[in-house]
């Protein structure tokens, strides 16, 4: 370089190589996950997936973006155009936005908040925000109901995983993501947070809740193609619709990547480079996500809200509660055991509790 | 650097000039829907100037309260009560024109307080970045009754107001 | 019954067929998808597709006599015939025109089953497209016609079986038509007639 | 950075469009969005006074907390009358709802 460069032209230099890397990690995750989700569902029903377009089936997402990009963007009449247009953008903004806060290696942060993890949940919660616009504004009533369902999940799912990352926010005494890895650092790398009784229960209602909130399998009520066509986006086609699958696919991306930053230890691993265990552990948890989507079938409504609110959340709450006695606990055998007994008590009570559940009987309105 | 501090300092107020334009549209646009856009817009532009005053754990309350759950709220309570019809009658009523002079009397009036009072401004004014432990060792020693009756109050709001919005049992 | 074992249980199942996928042969749970153009399944002998009209040796010497008995058996009449006549106009046992309309023909055999003289047989060629419906898809005598040889090629059993028969009538007749040659060796000084 | 005088009057400005709203709206979830405007307005006052001022700068932003837990409770009972009113009157332009008893 001919001269040194100005120290504010080096800030922006900096801030710029970590946004192109984003620009450039989160579609291209996107589209390689949808390959990864396509071949591993085919594999567990016995037929081998997309393998025609490049060598095994790796240029297959090149072709559905293709397909994507070349598809006829139909915007219904009725529509409101402003919301339906900015619907499938303010889905995709928070989707990016998530990933500066991941740490993908020791040093490769992008921006180390130190209100990482809160930025994390606020800004995913802002997608049911786009998720109203597009029911709403595609005035289309199986769209509608698709965001109805999916904005009651999403934030009924939400509480139970905000909650849930308490403890960890407990134990280690700060928000920052970064802090939180460092804090999982011991025992040569492998003194990870799901290895405590309450990291345990943290990390499965934490993961369930994940897959509540990018509107997969299981819980994939809001899009069940069997009921409401595809729920919020329905009126879209094109270049928007895949805007809305990316946008899920880079959620259901950054779920696993949090879930592994909290209680798998991040990029903490005895040996291989930090980057890798990262990758290792968010595609270990990608893979369960899609192995949801082989195995289980689709929540009912009120099965949904039950599992939440009824289950869930008190489960959270004992967590917290135990959470803070490991925190002041000594460090023995005794903690261990007592938080694993309270926490496995709790767990089959509130099974219990919710065993005896009978739906009352429907007071019709209307029809006697 | 200072280019940089000119840059940052141009954004906010870029910001805070969408955020002004935002809340103008929010309040006069016909649509309720895209009023309810507009001051998602207003809110998430008054996060980052949160933020321009280093209170980024607040920023980060404000856009998971504000937008995420207060937001959610006006929108339902929209979809439920809008009939699709009726967005064509005039949003506002008759006391427009004094209204707007009322409005606008009380900006200069305010503007000009805000700016000729001489307020004791500190030394580190701008620096000082605030941790989340001080603030919530704040909230949790010097200001813990107002926390505990705000849990309180929240408790008895949940409980109102689902037995106001509750459909009374056909019996 | 703990809350989560039911589901645990459903996906060890689906987590068993994920590794037989990879591990185990296409019969003990494996994948068993042919992936079609480049690997094929071998067609079982029984397999029909559209009808093709049989020769031996040579083009010429078509088997089938024109006696229209399959275009009539034919449930969608797709089969046309024209008996061909020499110069003198005198009808001769083959088909000057034989069409087969392949948009029309539903691959029943029945004209198979129906032919009296080993004529027409159901062929295992089914990548059949033509540009248009048509000109192209009526096949006509020349396009139908196919070997013996091809014949025994794809279905072994049937062509043997008819085969064998076929020798077996011809050596019959060639032996009567011997005999007779022999019977009319033997007498050939009648008597002379008595005055 | 920012005199304190800019964010005064960034706030001024977005209390004063709320009190426009406010009073102009036919709609009450109109007036509660403009409601909500001004409560934003006073949480900014409070974090920049706090921020420029006062010595210890955490009591700006502990009470911005509470305004703003005191907004969301304010908005989920107003909407919660909003849709007990909506289910008796049919519509909720202010204008159109000035008898007390049906």
């Amino acid at each position: 370089m001919a001269g040194f460069l100005p120290d504010w032209v080096l800030v922006i230099k900096s801030v710029l190589i970590s946004i192109a890397a984003i620009a450039f990690l989160g579609p291209v995750t996107m589209m390689y996950l949808t390959l990864l989700e396509r071949k591993v569902v085919g594999r567990m029903q016995n037929r081998i997936g997309p393998n025609r377009v490049g060598k095994w089936g790796l240029l297959q997402p090149l072709a559905d973006g293709v397909k994507m990009l070349t598809k006829e963007d139909i915007v219904p009449t009725p529509a409101d155009p402003i919301a339906h247009f900015l619907a499938p953008i303010l889905i995709v903004v928070p989707a990016l936005l998530v990933f500066a806060v991941i740490p993908f290696g020791r040093g490769m942060t992008a921006v180390d908040l130190n209100v990482g993890l809160l930025f994390f949940i606020a800004i995913s919660s802002t997608t049911t925000l786009a998720i109203f616009m597009a029911s709403w504004g595609s005035r289309n009533k199986f769209s509608l109901l698709g965001g109805m369902r999916s904005v009651a999940q999403m934030v009924s799912y939400e509480v139970p995983m905000v909650l849930s990352v308490v403890p960890v926010i407990l134990i280690t005494g700060s928000l920052s993501t970064n802090d939180i890895v460092l804090a999982q650092g011991g025992w040569g790398g492998l003194k990870w947070f799901i290895f405590t009784p309450w990291g345990l229960l943290a990390f499965i209602i934490f993961y369930l809740c994940g897959v509540a909130e990018c509107n997969r399998s299981p819980f994939d009520l809001p899009e069940a193609e069997s009921e409401i066509v595809a729920g919020f986006h329905t009126e879209y086609s094109g270049m928007k619709f895949a805007l809305f699958y990316m946008a899920e696919f880079m959620n259901s991306f950054t779920i696993s990547a949090l879930a592994a930053t909290l209680f798998l230890g991040g990029w903490q691993g005895p040996v291989l480079p930090s980057w890798l265990w990262f990758f290792m552990k968010t595609y270990v948890l990608i893979f369960i996500m899609i192995w949801f989507r082989g195995t289980l079938p689709r929540f009912r409504v009120d099965q949904l809200m039950n599992l939440a609110w009824k289950f869930l959340l008190p489960l959270t709450l004992i967590n917290i509660f135990v959470a803070g006695f490991w925190y002041f606990a000594p460090n023995t055998i005794v903690r261990v055991l007592m938080s694993a007994g309270v926490l496995s008590l709790s767990f089959w009570g509130l099974q219990k509790l919710n065993q005896g559940y009978a739906p009352e009987k429907r007071v019709y309105q209307f029809g006697d | 650097m200072t280019h940089l501090y000119d840059i940052v300092k141009f954004g906010i107020y870029a910001l805070m000039a969408f955020s002004v334009l935002a809340a103008i549209l929010a309040v006069t646009v016909r649509n309720l829907f895209h009023a309810a856009l507009c001051f998602a817009a207003v809110l998430i532009g008054i996060a980052g100037v949160f933020l321009s005053l280093h209170a980024d754990f607040l920023a980060m309350v404000q856009i998971l309260i504000y937008v995420g759950a207060v937001m959610t709220l006006v929108i339902f309570a929209i979809m439920l009560t809008e009939r699709f019809g009726d967005n064509s009658s005039p949003q506002n009523n008759s006391l427009t024109l004094a209204a707007f002079g009322l409005a606008i009397v009380s900006l200069i009036a305010f503007s000009t307080i805000s700016v000729k009072t001489r307020w004791p401004i500190q030394e580190n004014a701008g620096a000082l970045h605030l941790s989340v432990g001080e603030l919530a060792y704040a909230l949790l020693n010097t200001y813990v009754l107002p926390f505990e009756v705000i849990s309180v109050l929240l408790i008895t709001t949940l409980i109102g107001a689902v037995i106001i919005a509750k459909k009374d049992r056909v019996s | 019954m703990i809350f989560g074992t039911g589901i645990i249980k459903g996906m060890l199942v689906t987590l068993k067929a994920f590794l037989a996928s990879y591990f185990k042969g296409p019969h003990e749970g494996g994948i068993f998808t042919v992936e079609y153009p480049e690997k094929r399944l071998a067609e079982k002998e029984r397999f029909r597709n559209f009808p093709f009209l049989l020769y031996d040796q040579t083009p010429e010497n078509l088997r089938c006599v024109a006696c229209d008995i399959c275009a009539k058996e034919c449930p969608p009449k797709c089969i046309y015939i024209v008996r061909d006549f020499d110069k003198e106009g005198r009808p001769l046992k083959r088909p000057a025109i034989f069409d087969i309309d392949f948009t029309v023909c539903m691959n029943c055999g029945i004209c198979e089953e129906a032919c009296p003289f080993d004529a027409i047989f159901m062929d295992h060629e089914f990548e059949i497209a033509g540009p248009d419906r048509q000109n192209k898809m009526l096949y006509h005598r020349d396009d139908l016609l196919k070997s013996n040889e091809y014949f025994n090629k794809i279905r072994p059993t049937d062509a043997g079986a008819i085969d064998a028969r076929r020798r077996e009538a011809e050596e019959k007749k060639k032996a009567a038509a011997a005999q007779a040659v022999k019977a009319k060796t033997t007498q050939p000084q009648p008597e002379p007639p008595k005055t | 950075m920012i005199p304190l005088t800019h964010y005064l009057i960034f706030a001024n400005f977005l209390f004063v469009i709320g009190i426009f709203g406010a009073l102009v709206r036919r709609n009450i979830i109109g007036i509660l969005i403009a409601l909500e405007l001004i409560l934003n307005a006073v949480n900014v006052n409070f974090v920049a006074f706090s921020q420029n001022t006062s010595p210890d700068p955490a009591t700006g932003q502990i009470f911005a907390f509470f305004v703003i837990a005191i907004a969301a409770a304010e908005a989920t009972v107003g909407l919660a009358i909003v849709l007990a009113l909506f289910r008796v009157r049919k519509t909720i332009l202010t204008d159109e709802i000035h008898l007390l008893k049906w």
